[in-house]
Parts: structure tokens; sequence; C-alpha cells
């Protein structure tokens, strides 16, 4: 029954493709960086999701990388891009 | 064990390594060390391939298109040589230039390992996806040397090349992908039986891909725009290195491609690769007449110079005169632009000053030096008893040869050019100086290699012989 | 290497070897220096002797050197190859002698004997190219290296004259490689040859010869100073004296007209040049420079201006002399080559010698001059009236010849071209030896820099050169019967170009 | 039995996970915004977590998952305390209408 | 049309919006990341175009990885000259002249 | 980290607990444990170089009912955002609270700080030195500060600490 | 009015040449050369056990050794755009997410060491694992625990070269048994192991000085 989980991954894209759309227009620079903690949530669901619905346990590992990972972006972010040379 | 095919690569990837090991600036005896046993290696090669004609070498054992090859004929060969042949006066010059310490020398060791390593790798490469990798290291290498001196001039001059070299480098990726798609290889060998006239038109798409990537990586007018403020604004080794080789390597990489495997396809961009020569002879020479920067003037004047290189692609026919026309350009043209960079780098430290009005009364008080920069002048020139001589009269001989007027003209004009733009220096040089003028003392082994290198491109026109015979073996 | 091999080298490094020792020597090793230049000098001079006498011995000396594949670079020492080298060895000699005087105590000694040595290996080579393509690698050499010397002093009026002196030379080069490179598509490498090597092409090709002459002499004509491509040589006179002397009256403007002499006579052969029609208007082109050359002299007042549209006019001579059909004239623009050369450098050194003693540049300064200066002042008149083609003088020699060729061809009208020159000639030279030897000197001149020694007017270098080629402009004449003048050289040049038929 | 709970387990995460995306969308500040995704994205994540290792083939691979969610957890915090932090330095003041926009 | 011909249609379509991204875009910001999505897009040319009958092919799979790390070297360069750049000058963009 | 000062017995528990992630992520197979081991030792050590072991006793009950509390606020926290979000009218009254904490610094005051974050209606925004915590409300009406101090007296029963000077 | 128009003909163009590279990929006939199967036949003597891994260490190894070469390149770029003798002080900490940080570096470091072992038999490797290390190093260096770089040190530089350089000598070894990289099936997988363990590590360090030295010019340690 893997159908379920592809559905579900699938429904968690769609949500992170709105979200994603909703940080980067959003009115201040602050929610650009939404996008890390997006990442690191719903990112790491998709991604066991599809883990299991295409029978690959390494996108289990991938999922436990972008977790940390997604942590670092978004501390960077916090520190650093929010008056970066993008010019906010 | 001891293939000079391998050590080539290997050697200078070793020195390089160490050179960073050893810290900050260090590393120049190393280098020079190193250069020597690689210009043995290089002529031991030449000699081997004389003897014996192209062979490779299959990395990892397993042989193309699985694994690896590298190759080596008369081409790649001659290419070898003259890159060590340049790159050991050179360093000698550059452990003079950079004795005082500047910011720019800290990684300059490391930095022309790598690129020495990148360029021998391409020269070596006969797999298209392996090329991609030798063309981002010679490219990133050479972006980091212009970077070096941390000037807000040369880091933009180093994005500048860096978005062309990278842009060049995806578009020959693409294409590079593309022709897996076609023929499920990417090893030159394994292509050359595969492509033909017929080819479809993912492969056509392909060649184009790849042709523009090299030339934007070349330099070619239009997209020359990256290649004067990166070869001006560099410190004077690194300017010589840049413009004798980095332009090179992608120069030879699309004559060695449409030679090889995409001889079919190419011949039809052949008239037009030639206008852009042409095009790139008038606009370099004509900025090379307008800048007052004397580092300029011979930046603009590579631009110029690589026109010339291009004129070679309607011309090329099985008699081989325009093939021998290119490669004896890209060798004397190597020679003579790393001296007239090293010369210039000389009366800049000397004057203190970058324009040409500087320059006045360098004739009296350093004779030798000017006398570098002129000899250098007579090969752009295409003046006798030059290399850049040989090269014009070749390719006169092979436009003449198959009817093409047209080429005749541009190459003349294009030496008068050329006379133009070099006797605007030495013009200024046998000037008078002002009497208060500065002059500060420089290491008279920065003036005699200038000089050797100047010397080399003049005599190259002498030995022209051995070289096509390089040139012929293998190929 | 066979000595014959050796022998011819030695000549080019002669000079050449000298030269690039006095580059990088340091500005006061003056004794050194001057060693240097004359040991150069008189070995050149000694080599030139043995290959005159091995030649006449029917010796061959040669050396090729393969550049490319099918493209060799060639040395030989024939008889017409000799004639031109003899002069110009002889001539540097003196030269050399009058410029350690010339530019004693000036700056930049070094470079300025460095680029001198390279211009006469420059002209020997020209002299004994064995091919085109080497002609032409040693025509371009020498423009290369009197460009440091036309511009020697530095002033912007010498950058003027040099950037003059360039525009029109490496334009000329640009031409002439042109044509050589069209040439060698056609026939391969091929040396010069006795009487040509290209009317084996047949007559399929007489139009692309014709276009091909036409280039190669642009290109040649610039240095030989063709009108109307003779615009730089007045502009050249910025330079100093021995280089006014050797070079623009020996090896640039020379070379030049050599290459006429090489390319009608062993390149295109005098016969088949004949029957593509190219003799003719090549005889317009001399007799308009000759012409209008003498014309321009007449205006000058700075003499060494006038001198120059007097080499204009006076270096046509020869390429005339070699567009007239027939040995006779053939052997007149052989001889003045070398007599013209021996006159014309007189009268720059003594230029030379006014200019340097007493700061006179112009004709209208000399009034009395030949009081001051008597023995530069009789040298100059010598010259002068060699040039004028006086009897008694080199000049009257080469004239008579070429009047005498002239006649020979049929081309009547190139022999009043002659009598016209010669009557402008005596225009342009008679009232300057009438300033000098009648007219009062003035109180005080221009800017006296040498004061006269007792009875010697200046420095001895710059004397005895003068008066020792002035002596020869005399000898020349006296001695032209002899089995060792010019003359007799170039009747035995003329009878191997034409097949042995020599009155 | 196993089979249903994960579903629901499943289904209850997709809920979460969508509504943290409404308040990302309808909450009027970064402050209110970083709840929704603190709280419910956080959430979602750890039924989604949970439903999948009550289907693990192994005990090392439901453990696997399961240590995936303490990992986001810090993580999140992590970052969202960063964020509020920066934002709170820069001076954003935080949204003050009775009522929505 | 299988799994990989929609792979590398998309590529070409990334490549080339990254390529007029690259041309048309000043702020080096967004040109470095226009660079990126050309890389990106030939990468999925060079995988989705291999494997376009189904079958996984690991040598442009291995060829993409290099290429990822290759373009993460030069993005971290491009960056970092980007930023230097921008410490000296206050710019955030290549002048339109070629003197800098 | 140089061996002479290595605390044995912390270094052997922290291995120990990184040798059974290692199983964890390795999908419990047994032919990895060189790499593993390696693998392990090295996680111990930077993780003894960055967290020195401090002498702290936490009970196992204290622990238990502490992760009762905070999963079972987690899904309070999740639940109250969803309906805010999801109701027509979210009925938000954000506020920033400054309150003064009374756990003695270093871990638990941390872990207090990402614990807020994560239960309902609040969010850590930020921590002085001197242990003032700036919080973020959504709803000002709700008793926000009174589910922080139950919040506090967890963490010090788990940390065996005592609640320093409350205000 | 210009600028649009440029735009315009950029923009047409660009679509034009994207339209032509679909419709020429689709009009591809199959490849002559299939090289799975070769993969696949050599997969025994390769060493390892995920065929991705094979091209990317044995196959195309050279590839790979030049590649780190480059990655090492961008580092000695950054490194020289701006070179900085005395490392910047580190940046003021924040303790809430100091905390994060120290709690999350060790774990990290094991779950590189996993990736660098997972490498042989799914993908991933020492890019990944390097990746992950190198991401440890970035945090720690946001939290204030690790300063900043100015120019490298000996050691610093050791570990940076070290992974291309176990890489290095490896190929130049392997030269005397007939060719660069030519690794004795027997030995593969141990040699392998060597350069990835290698690689990791260096890697680690390179990506993390990417970043520390790019965090320089960001004029937050001012
Ligand atoms: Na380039
Ligand atoms: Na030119």
């Amino acid at each position: 029954m893997t159908g379920l989980e592809l559905s579900v991954a699938l429904f968690l894209l769609a949500n992170l493709v709105a979200a994603l759309i909703a940080a980067e227009r959003g009115p201040t620079a602050a929610d650009r960086m939404l996008t890390a903690l997006l990442f690191g949530s719903t990112g790491v669901g998709v991604l066991v999701l599809l883990a299991a619905a295409m029978r690959l346990p390494s996108l289990v590992d991938v999922a436990l990388t972008l977790a940390l990972l997604a942590a670092i972006a978004g501390i960077a972010f916090a520190r650093r891009a929010w008056r970066g040379i993008s010019g906010d | 064990m001891t293939d000079p095919i391998a050590w080539l690569i290997l050697l200078p990837l070793f020195w390089a390594t160490a050179a960073f090991l050893l810290g900050p600036g260090r590393g120049a005896r190393l280098a020079i060390a190193a250069l020597l046993a690689q210009c043995g290696l290089a002529l031991q090669l030449a000699a081997d391939v004389i003897d014996g004609g192209a062979r490779t070498h299959a990395v990892g054992g397993w042989g193309a298109p699985l694994g690896i090859d590298l190759a080596v004929g008369g081409l790649s060969a001659l290419m070898l040589v003259l890159t060590q042949a340049i790159a050991l006066p050179l360093a000698v010059y550059a452990r003079a230039y950079f004795a005082d310490g500047a910011p720019a020398v800290r990684y300059f060791w490391t930095l022309t390992g790598f690129l020495l390593a990148g360029l021998n790798a391409l020269f070596l490469a006969a797999d298209l996806f392996n090329l991609y990798v030798t063309l981002e290291l010679v490219g990133l290498a050479a972006v980091g040397l212009v970077a070096a001196g941390g000037s807000a001039r040369q880091v933009a001059a180093a994005l500048r090349y860096l978005f062309a070299a990278l842009v060049g480098s995806v578009m020959y990726l693409l294409g590079v992908a593309l022709i897996y798609g076609a023929h499920g290889t990417v090893s030159l060998q394994t292509l050359a039986p595969l492509v033909d006239a017929r080819a479809p038109a993912a492969v056509w798409i392909a060649c184009g891909l790849m042709l523009a990537g090299l030339m934007l990586k070349t330099a070619i007018f239009p997209f020359h725009y990256w290649l004067p403020p990166a070869h001006g604004g560099a410190p004077a080794p690194v300017s010589a290195l840049l413009s004798a080789l980095v332009v090179k390597a992608s120069f030879y990489l699309i004559l060695r491609l449409s030679l090889e495997v995409f001889a079919p396809l190419a011949a039809t961009a052949a008239t037009a690769l030639g206008l852009l020569g042409a095009a790139a002879i008038a606009w370099g020479s004509w900025q090379a007449l307008r800048t007052v920067h004397i580092k300029m003037l011979v930046a603009w004047s590579t631009v110029a110079q690589l026109g010339y290189l291009f004129l070679v692609f309607p011309l090329l026919a099985p008699d081989g005169l325009a093939l021998q026309a290119g490669v004896m350009q890209a060798i004397a043209h190597g020679l003579a632009k790393a001296a007239m960079f090293a010369a210039v780098g000389v009366l800049m430290l000397a004057t203190g000053r970058d324009t040409l009005e500087g320059l006045a009364g360098v004739a009296g008080r350093m004779p030798l030096t000017l006398f570098a920069f002129g000899l250098a002048g007579v090969t752009l020139m295409g003046l006798p008893p030059s290399g850049g001589f040989l090269a014009k009269w070749l390719l006169i001989e092979a436009a003449l040869t198959h009817g093409q007027w047209g080429w005749v003209a541009v190459v003349i004009a294009g030496g008068l050019l050329a006379a133009a733009y070099v006797f605007r220096v030495l013009r200024q040089a046998f000037l008078l100086a002002p009497a208060d003028s500065p002059f500060h003392p420089v290491p008279r082994s920065m003036e005699w290699t200038a000089f050797v290198l100047a010397t080399a491109s003049m005599l190259l026109g002498l030995q022209g012989v051995e070289l096509m015979s390089l040139l012929a073996a293998g190929s | 290497m066979a000595l014959n091999e050796a022998l011819i080298l030695a000549i080019l490094a002669s000079s050449l070897v000298p030269g690039l020792i006095i580059f990088v020597l340091a500005e006061s090793r003056i004794r050194l220096r001057t060693t240097l230049n004359l040991f150069g000098a008189v070995a050149k001079l000694i080599l030139v002797g043995v290959l005159l006498a091995g030649v006449s011995a029917g010796e061959i000396y040669g050396f090729r050197h393969t550049v490319l594949p099918g493209l060799d670079l060639v040395v030989k020492a024939d008889a017409l190859a000799l004639l031109f080298a003899t002069l110009s060895a002889v001539l540097w000699l003196f030269t050399t002698l009058y410029a350690i005087g010339y530019l004693e105590g000036s700056p930049h000694r070094s470079r300025f004997f460095g680029f001198f040595s390279l211009c006469v290996t420059a002209t020997m080579g020209i002299a004994m190219a064995g091919n085109l393509f080497t002609f032409f690698v040693f025509y371009e050499l020498l423009t290369l290296a009197t460009y440091p010397l036309v511009v020697h002093r530095g002033t912007p009026q010498a950058m003027r004259g040099g950037t003059v002196y360039l525009a029109y030379t490496l334009g000329g080069g640009a031409l002439l490689l042109t044509g050589i490179v069209w040439l060698h598509g056609l026939t391969g490498s091929v040396d010069f040859a006795h009487g040509g090597y290209l009317s084996a092409l047949g007559p399929d090709y007489g139009g692309q010869l014709q276009f091909v002459f036409l280039l190669l002499i642009a290109g040649v004509g610039v240095k030989a100073a063709l009108v109307p491509l003779h615009g730089w040589l007045p502009q050249a006179m910025v330079a100093p004296a021995p280089v006014s002397a050797l070079l623009h009256a020996v090896a640039v403007v020379k070379a030049g007209a050599f290459g006429v002499e090489r390319i009608v006579y062993e390149v295109y052969g005098v016969e088949f040049a004949q029957s593509l029609d190219l003799l003719t208007p090549l005889a317009a082109v001399a007799a308009v420079t000759i012409v209008w050359g003498s014309f321009r002299a007449l205006f000058q007042n700075d003499l060494k201006k006038r001198l120059a549209y007097s080499t204009v006019s006076q270096v046509s001579y020869i390429v005339l002399g070699t567009a007239l059909f027939g040995p006779v004239g053939t052997v007149g623009g052989l001889v003045h080559l070398v007599h013209q050369g021996i006159m014309k450098i007189t009268l720059f050194f003594c230029a030379g010698n006014y200019a340097e003693t007493l700061g006179v540049h112009k004709v209208s300064e000399l009034d009395g001059a030949g009081r001051r200066m008597p023995l530069t002042t009789l040298a100059f008149s010598i010259a002068a009236l060699g040039m004028m083609g006086a009897p008694l003088t080199a000049g009257a020699v080469s004239k008579a010849w070429l009047l005498d060729g002239a006649a020979e061809a049929g081309m009547h009208w190139a022999g009043w071209v002659l009598w016209t020159s010669s009557v402008l000639n005596a225009a342009y030279f008679l009232p300057i030896l009438w300033r000098a030897w009648a007219r009062p000197a003035p109180a005080v001149w221009p800017e006296e820099r040498v004061p006269a020694r007792g009875r010697i007017e200046t420095l001895w270098l710059l004397l005895l050169p003068p008066l020792a080629t002035a002596i020869m402009t005399i000898a020349a004449a006296v001695f032209a019967d002899s089995a060792w003048s010019p003359l007799a050289w170039a009747r035995l040049i003329a009878a191997r170009e034409y097949s042995g038929a020599m009155p | 039995m196993i089979e249903f709970a994960s579903a629901a387990l499943l289904f209850i995460g997709a809920f979460f996970y969508f509504a943290g995306t409404v308040g990302l969308l309808r909450f009027p500040d970064i402050y209110t915004r970083l709840h929704a995704l603190a709280k419910a994205d956080n959430l979602g994540l750890g039924f989604v977590l949970a439903g999948l290792a009550l289907r693990a083939e192994t005990l090392a691979a439901a453990l696997k998952l399961l240590l995936i969610w303490p990992l986001a957890l810090a993580a999140s915090a992590a970052v969202t305390y960063a964020i509020a932090q920066r934002a709170e330095t820069l001076g954003i003041a935080p949204w003050r209408g009775e009522e929505e926009p | 049309m299988s799994g990989g011909m929609i792979f590398a249609g998309a590529g070409a379509v990334l490549f080339t919006m990254g390529l007029v991204g690259v041309v048309l875009i000043g702020p080096l910001l967004r040109r470095i990341l226009a660079f990126n999505v050309m890389g990106s897009g030939a990468f999925l040319v060079l995988v989705g175009l291999a494997q376009r009958d189904g079958g996984a092919d690991p040598v442009p799979q291995a060829m993409v990885l290099t290429g990822i790390v290759v373009a993460v070297a030069s993005t971290a360069l491009a960056l970092a000259l980007a930023r230097r750049l921008h410490r000296l000058t206050g710019r955030t963009t290549l002048s339109a002249t070629d003197d800098d | 980290m140089t061996i002479r000062n290595l605390p044995l017995g912390a270094f052997l528990v922290r291995g120990l607990a990184f040798a059974l992630l290692w199983w964890v992520l390795a999908d419990g197979r047994t032919d990895a444990w060189g790499l593993g081991a390696v693998g392990a030792v090295a996680a111990a050590a930077a993780s003894l170089r960055l967290l020195p072991p401090v002498r702290r006793r936490i009970g196992i009950a204290a622990l238990v009912r502490f992760l009762a509390f905070f999963l079972w606020n987690s899904l309070r926290g999740g639940l109250q955002v969803a309906v805010m979000a999801l109701r027509r009218r979210p009925g938000l009254r954000p506020a920033i609270l400054e309150i003064s904490l009374a756990l003695p610094p270093g871990a638990p005051r941390l872990l207090l700080v990402n614990a807020i974050t994560l239960m309902p209606g609040s969010l850590g925004a930020r921590l002085s030195d001197d242990g003032r915590l700036r919080v973020h409300v959504l709803d000002a009406r709700l008793p926000v500060a009174a589910e922080l101090r139950a919040l506090e007296v967890h963490i010090a029963r788990l940390f065996g600490v005592a609640r320093g000077g409350a205000s | 009015m210009i600028p649009l128009l440029k735009r315009a003909a950029v923009i047409l163009a660009a679509a034009s040449f994207a339209g032509a590279l679909v419709f020429a990929m689709l009009d591809l006939p199959a490849p002559g050369v299939h090289l799975p199967a070769a993969v696949e036949a050599n997969m025994a003597a390769s060493g390892v056990a995920h065929p991705v891994t094979a091209v990317l260490l044995n196959f195309r190894g050279y590839d790979t050794l030049l590649e780190v070469g480059v990655l090492l390149l961008a580092l000695l770029g950054v490194l020289a755009v701006g070179a900085r003798a005395t490392p910047p002080a580190p940046a003021p900490g924040e303790p809430v997410k100091r905390m994060f940080a120290r709690l999350a570096a060790p774990l990290m470091v094991l779950v590189a060491v996993y990736l660098l072992w997972a490498g042989a038999i799914q993908p991933g490797g020492a890019f990944q694992a390097g990746a992950v290390l190198g991401a440890a190093a970035v945090l720690l260096h946001l939290t204030g625990i690790l300063p900043g770089w100015g120019a490298p040190g000996l050691r610093l530089r050791a570990g940076l070269a070290a992974g291309f350089l176990i890489f290095l000598v490896v190929a130049g070894a392997l030269l005397a048994q007939g060719a660069v990289l030519a690794y004795p099936p027997a030995q593969a997988g141990r040699l392998i192991l060597l350069i990835e363990a290698g690689l990791t590590v260096s890697l680690g360090l390179i990506l993390a000085g990417l970043f520390l030295a790019l965090s320089r010019d960001s004029g937050d340690e001012a």
C-alpha cells in the first residue's frame, strides 16, 4: 500500500510549494528565512514518505541529513542574509 | 612507472599541494625545480611521439569508453612542450617579481601549480567529460590568480572572467550531455567514427554549444570583453601565464575537436569563425591603439592575436598549411606574449607607472627589457625571422593556395596594425625622459627572463621544421 | 660544417656578434666598444676579400637552413652578392670610424652601435640572400634595425620621422611578403638563378606574374625610394649623420635597388621580364623618380634634405639601368650601385662635418665654409662633381654606361632623362660649391663646436673617412679598366645574367 | 490494525501540515507565522514519522525514523528562536491589530 | 515520453532560463543563482537523456555528482568575489564598461 | 582533545550511546562495526569537547514525567495553532512579554527556552544573560505565564535544581 | 526602449533555442554505446558494491581526483581574494543557538562517518560525508564556538590537503602497477575506503573553509 504514502507526500509537496511562495513573497526579509524552517519540517516529511513509497531506504538518510542542514541554513540566514548583499 | 603522460599531470599537482602545505608565498624554489623536471618530461614525451607516434594511457587500466584515456599526439605534445617551456622562465621571473611578498603571492605558487596541472591534463585528455573537469581546473585557477591581488579592479575583473568561464563550461557541459545522450559515450576515440554529417540535430546543437562555450573561454570577438580587464589587471607573471597559455587551451580544444571528432560538422562554421577572427584582429588592435595603459595595450593585443588563430578554420585542408599556421601562431604568440607581459612588468616596476606616457626614456635606462619587448613585438607583427612570421607566411600561403584572397588582406592588415600599437610603446620608450622621473632598480633576472622568452619566440622562426615534424607525428 | 659554409656565416657573424655584445656593454666601456666595432669591421672586410678571391676563382659559398618543410633560408656569395657586400663592408669601416668620432661623448652609444651593427648584418644578409624568402627576412630585419637609429635622438621630430619611416617600410614589406608568398605557392622554394626561374611556369601565368611583379617592385620600391613611395627618405634625415651616411646612402636605399636587380635578373629573368612587358613601365617609374628627385632637391635649403632628394634621384639610376634591356645598361646600373654609394656617403660625411664642427645645417649657411674647412669641402666638391657626372669621377663612368645602355635598348628618351638629371644636379650642387669656396665666411659660425687645431679643421676621425671615399670616387674612374674595379665586377655579373653575350 | 493506525497517523500528520501552511498564509506577521511553523508543522512531522515507523520492516529502521523527530524539533526550535531574536533585534514590532486586516 | 525525457526537457528549459538570467540579470547574487540554474539544467539533461529508455545509467549519475561539486566550488568562489567587491566598492553589480 | 584529561566514564557512556545510534543508522547491520567504532569514538570525542561532562543526576521518573508533559503540551500547541489558522477569524492578540526565569543558567534555562517555543501560544524571542526572557505570545489573554511556571517546575525537577528567586 | 527590445530578443531567442533543443532530444535514436552493461560487467573488480560509487571512484576516478582539486582551488581562490593574516575573533555567542550546535555537531560527525560507509552500498560517500562534516564546522562557527579563518595554519592546511594528497599518492603509487589509479581488484575496496576517508575530512574542512573564509567579508565580526 504505497499509494497512501505517495499521495500524502504529494499533498505535503503542494503545501511546501504554497508555503515557499508565501515565504518568498512575505513583506519582510525575515519571511524569506522561513524557507529553511519549511525545508526542515515539510521537506523532511516528504522525503521519508517518498522513501517508504519508492522503497528507497537511502532517502531516510537524506531526510536525516536535511533536518540537520536546514537548521544550519536557518541560523546562517538569521545571522547574515538579513542584510546581505541582496540589498534588503 | 615513468610514463611522462601521467607525471606531467601528477607532478604539478604534487608541487601545487606541497606549496600549499609550505605556506603562503612559499614554494618558489620547489616550483622551479619541478618545472625543470616537467620540461624534461615534456621533451621526453615529444621524443616518444616522434619515434613511436601517438599513444594513450588508460587511467585505471579500464580503457575507453568505460574508463578515461589520456592521449598524446603531435599537437598535444607540442602544446605540452610549449606550456612547460613558458612556465619555467615565468616561474623564475615570478620569484623575483614577488620577492617583496606582495599579497598576490600568498597563493600564487599553489594556484600556478594547479593551473599547469590543469593545462597539461587538458592537453592530454581524450574524453569530453574529463575535458570539462580540466577546463574548470584551469578556469578556477586562472580566476584565483587574477583575483589574488584583491583590489577592487582585480576582483571585478576576476568576477567577469569567472562568469565567462563558468557560462562557457556549462554550455560545453550541456553539449557533453547531448553527446552522451546521442552516442552513449564521451570518449573521443569512440566517438570519432560515430559522428558524421548526417548526425541527428541534437549532435549539431551539442557541437554548437561546445563551440560557443569554448569561444567564450578563448575570448574570441565578440566574447572578448572579459579578457582585457583580467589580463590587464593581474600581476605581470599572472598576465603572462594567462595570455600565453590559458586562452590557448580552449583554442586547442576547439581545434582538436573540430579535427578529430566534429570535422564533418565544424566545416560549416569555418567561415564564420574566420570572420570573427578578422573582427577580433580589427577590434583588438583598435583598442590597443587607443588605450593609455601599457598593460591594457598588451592585453588588447592578445584579443587581436587570438583572431589570427581563428583565421585558421576556413583554411583547414588536407595540405596541413593552415593547421601548421595555427600551431605556429599559438606557440609564437605564447612565447612572445609571455615575454611582453614580463617586460611590461619590469617597466612598470621600474617607472612606477602604468601608462604609456610613463615609459619615456626607458630605452636608455632599460635597453635589455625594451629589446625584449621589441623582439616580442616583432613576433606579434609577424616580421622575420620570428615564429609569428612563419605563422603569417603559412596563413598567407594557405589563403593564396585556396584562392581565398580576403584572408590575405586580413593577415597583412593585422600585422600592420600590430606594428602600429607595438611601436606606440617603442616610440614612447625612445622619447627623452623628463629629468625628474623616478626610477627603481629591478632584479636583472626579471629582465633576462623576458629577454630569453622573447628570443625564443624569435628563434622559433628558425626551427619550424622540428616543430612541424612533431606536429605531423601521430596525427 | 664545411669551410665554405663557415666563411659565409662568419661574414654575418662579424657584425652580428660584436653588435650583440655591444648592446650589453655599459656606456662607459668606450675602449672595448671601439675595439669590438673596428675588429668586426676589419674582420668583415678581410672575409669579403677572401670570398672575392674565391668567387673569381669559381668557388661556391653557400649555407642552407630549412625553416619549414619546403622553406629554406639560403645565404650564398655570388658575384652580384659580393658587389653589394664589398661596398657595404668597405663603407662600414669608414662609417664606423666616422661614427666613433661623431658620437664622442653623446649618450646611448652602446645602443647606437649595437643597432648599427645589426643594420650591417641585415645589409650583408640582403646582399647574400639566396632566395626571395631569405631576402625578405633580412629586408625586414633592416627595417627594424634602422628604426632605433632614426629615432636615436629622441626628439619629437625624430619620432615623427621614425613613424613615417616605419609606415612606409612596413607597408612596403607587406606588399613584398604577399608577392613572395604568392610566388612560393606557384613554384615552391626556388633559389635565385641566373636568367631567372619563373619562365618555366609558362605563359598561362602571365597575368598573375605581372601582378606579382607589381607587388614585389612596390615592396622593394619603398626602400629604393621610387616616386611616389619616396616620402620617408627626406623625413628620415633627422637621424645622426653616420646613420644618414651609411643607411640612406648605402644600406636601406641600396637594399631596395638591389632587390629590384635580384627580382628582375634572378627571379623573373631579364628576358622573361621583357617578354611580360615589365621593363618599360619600370624604366618609366625610374625616369620619373630621377627627374622628380632632382627637381625637388633644387628647393631644399636644408643640406641633408637636399642630399636626400638627390639620393631619391640617383638611386633610380640603378633601377633605370636594370630596366634598360641589354647588358650595357645592366653594367651601368650595377656599377652605379657602387659608385653612387661612394659618392653619396662622402657627401653625407661632409654634411655631418659641417653640422658637427660649425653647426651649419643649411645651404645658406655654407658661405665661406671652404676656407674654414678646406679638406672637407674638397671632398664634398669631388663627390658633388661626381654626382653631376664630371669627367674623372665615378659618376662619369656609370653615366656613360647608362647612356650607352639606353641607346642599346633603343630607349633614347632614357638618355634625355639622364641628361636632364645631370643639368639639375649641377643646378643644385654648383651653388653649394660656389658658396663654400667663393663667398666670404661669416664672422661667427652658427655653433662652432670643434675649434680648428692648427691645420686640421676638425677631428681626425671625422675628416679621414670623407677624404678616403673622395679619393675612391676618383680612383673608381681612373682605374675603371683594371681587373678589380667595380666596373670590371659589374661586367662579370652582367655577362652571367645575359648568358655570356658581353661587349 | 497496524496498517489502519499507521494510515490514521499519516492523515493526522497531513492535517497538521496543512494547518501550518494555512497559518503561514493567513497570519499577519513574522512572529505569528513562526508560531504556525514551529508548532503545527513539527507536530505534523511527528505524526508522519510515527505512522511510517509503525510500518517499518525492522526495529532499527523504525528507530531511525523516530530519531529524526527530536532532531527536527531541536533544529526547529533553534531556528525559530534565531529568527525571532533577529526580528526582535531589528526592532520589528509584533502585529497589534485587533482583527485581521 | 519517458520519465527520463521529462527530466531532460525540464533540464533544457532550466538551462535556457538560467542562460537568459545570466545575460539579463545585473545583481551578482541573482546572476550566480542563474548560473546554478543553468548548471542544474545541464545535469538534468545529462541524467535524463541517458535514461530515457528507463534503465538507470550510473555513468552520467557519477558525472552529475562530479558536476555538482564543481558547481558548488565555482559558486563559492563567485560568492566570495561578489562579497569582496561589495565590501570594497559597495556595488552589487558589475559595471557596464570594461574598466572597473 | 588530549587523552590525558579525558574523562573516561563520560567517554564510555557517550561512546556507547553513539554506538547505539550507529546501529540504528546502519539499519541494524553488523558488518560495519569497524567504521562504526571509529564514528562513535569520533562523535564521543567531539561531544566531550563541546559539552564537557557536568555532575548532574537525572532521574528516570522525572524524565518520563517531563516528556509526557512536553508531548502533551506540544500536541496542545499544535492544535491551538491549527484551530487559529483554520478558524474564520483567527482571533489573534499577539504581544511580547518579558519574564524573569527562576531556573539557574545553563542547560535548564536553555531547555526551557527551546521547549516553550514548541508549547502552546508562546515563542522564545530573546534570552538575556541575567535570566530575563522575552516571549512572544499569540494571544495575550491566555494564561501563558502560568504555563511557563509549570514548565519551569518540570525542568527544575528534571535537573534536580532549585528554582531561584522568581519574581 | 532599447533594453526592453534587448530583453524581448533574448527571451525570444532563448525560447526558440529551448524548443529546438527539446525537439532535437525527442528525435534522438538509441545510442550506439551502452555503458551500463560495461559497468555491470566490471562491478566485481571495482571494489565497491554501488555502481555510481564504482564509476565515481574507480572507472572514472581520475575525474574525481581532478574534481577534488577543483574544490581545493575554489578555497584557494577564496583565500587569495582577501587573505587576512590574523584570524578574526570569534563571534559573540548566543546560548540558545550555541546549545543546539553543541548537541548537533557530534551527531553530525557520526552521521558523516555513516554516510561515508553507506557510499559503498548506496549513493553517498565521501562528498556527502564531507558536506555534513563541513556543515558541522559551519554550525559551530555560526554559533561562535569556532573562530573564523585568517590564513590557515600548518595543521589546518595539512587537513585541507590530506584527502587530495592521499588520492594523489595512491594514483602515483599505482602507476607502478601500469597506470594511474589502476587498483589491483583485491585491494580496490580498501584503497577506495582509504581515499574516501581522507576526502571526508578534507572535503569537510574545505567546505567549512569556503564558508568561513567567505564570512570574513560579511562584516559580522567587525
Ligand atoms: Na580562458
Ligand atoms: Na594584431
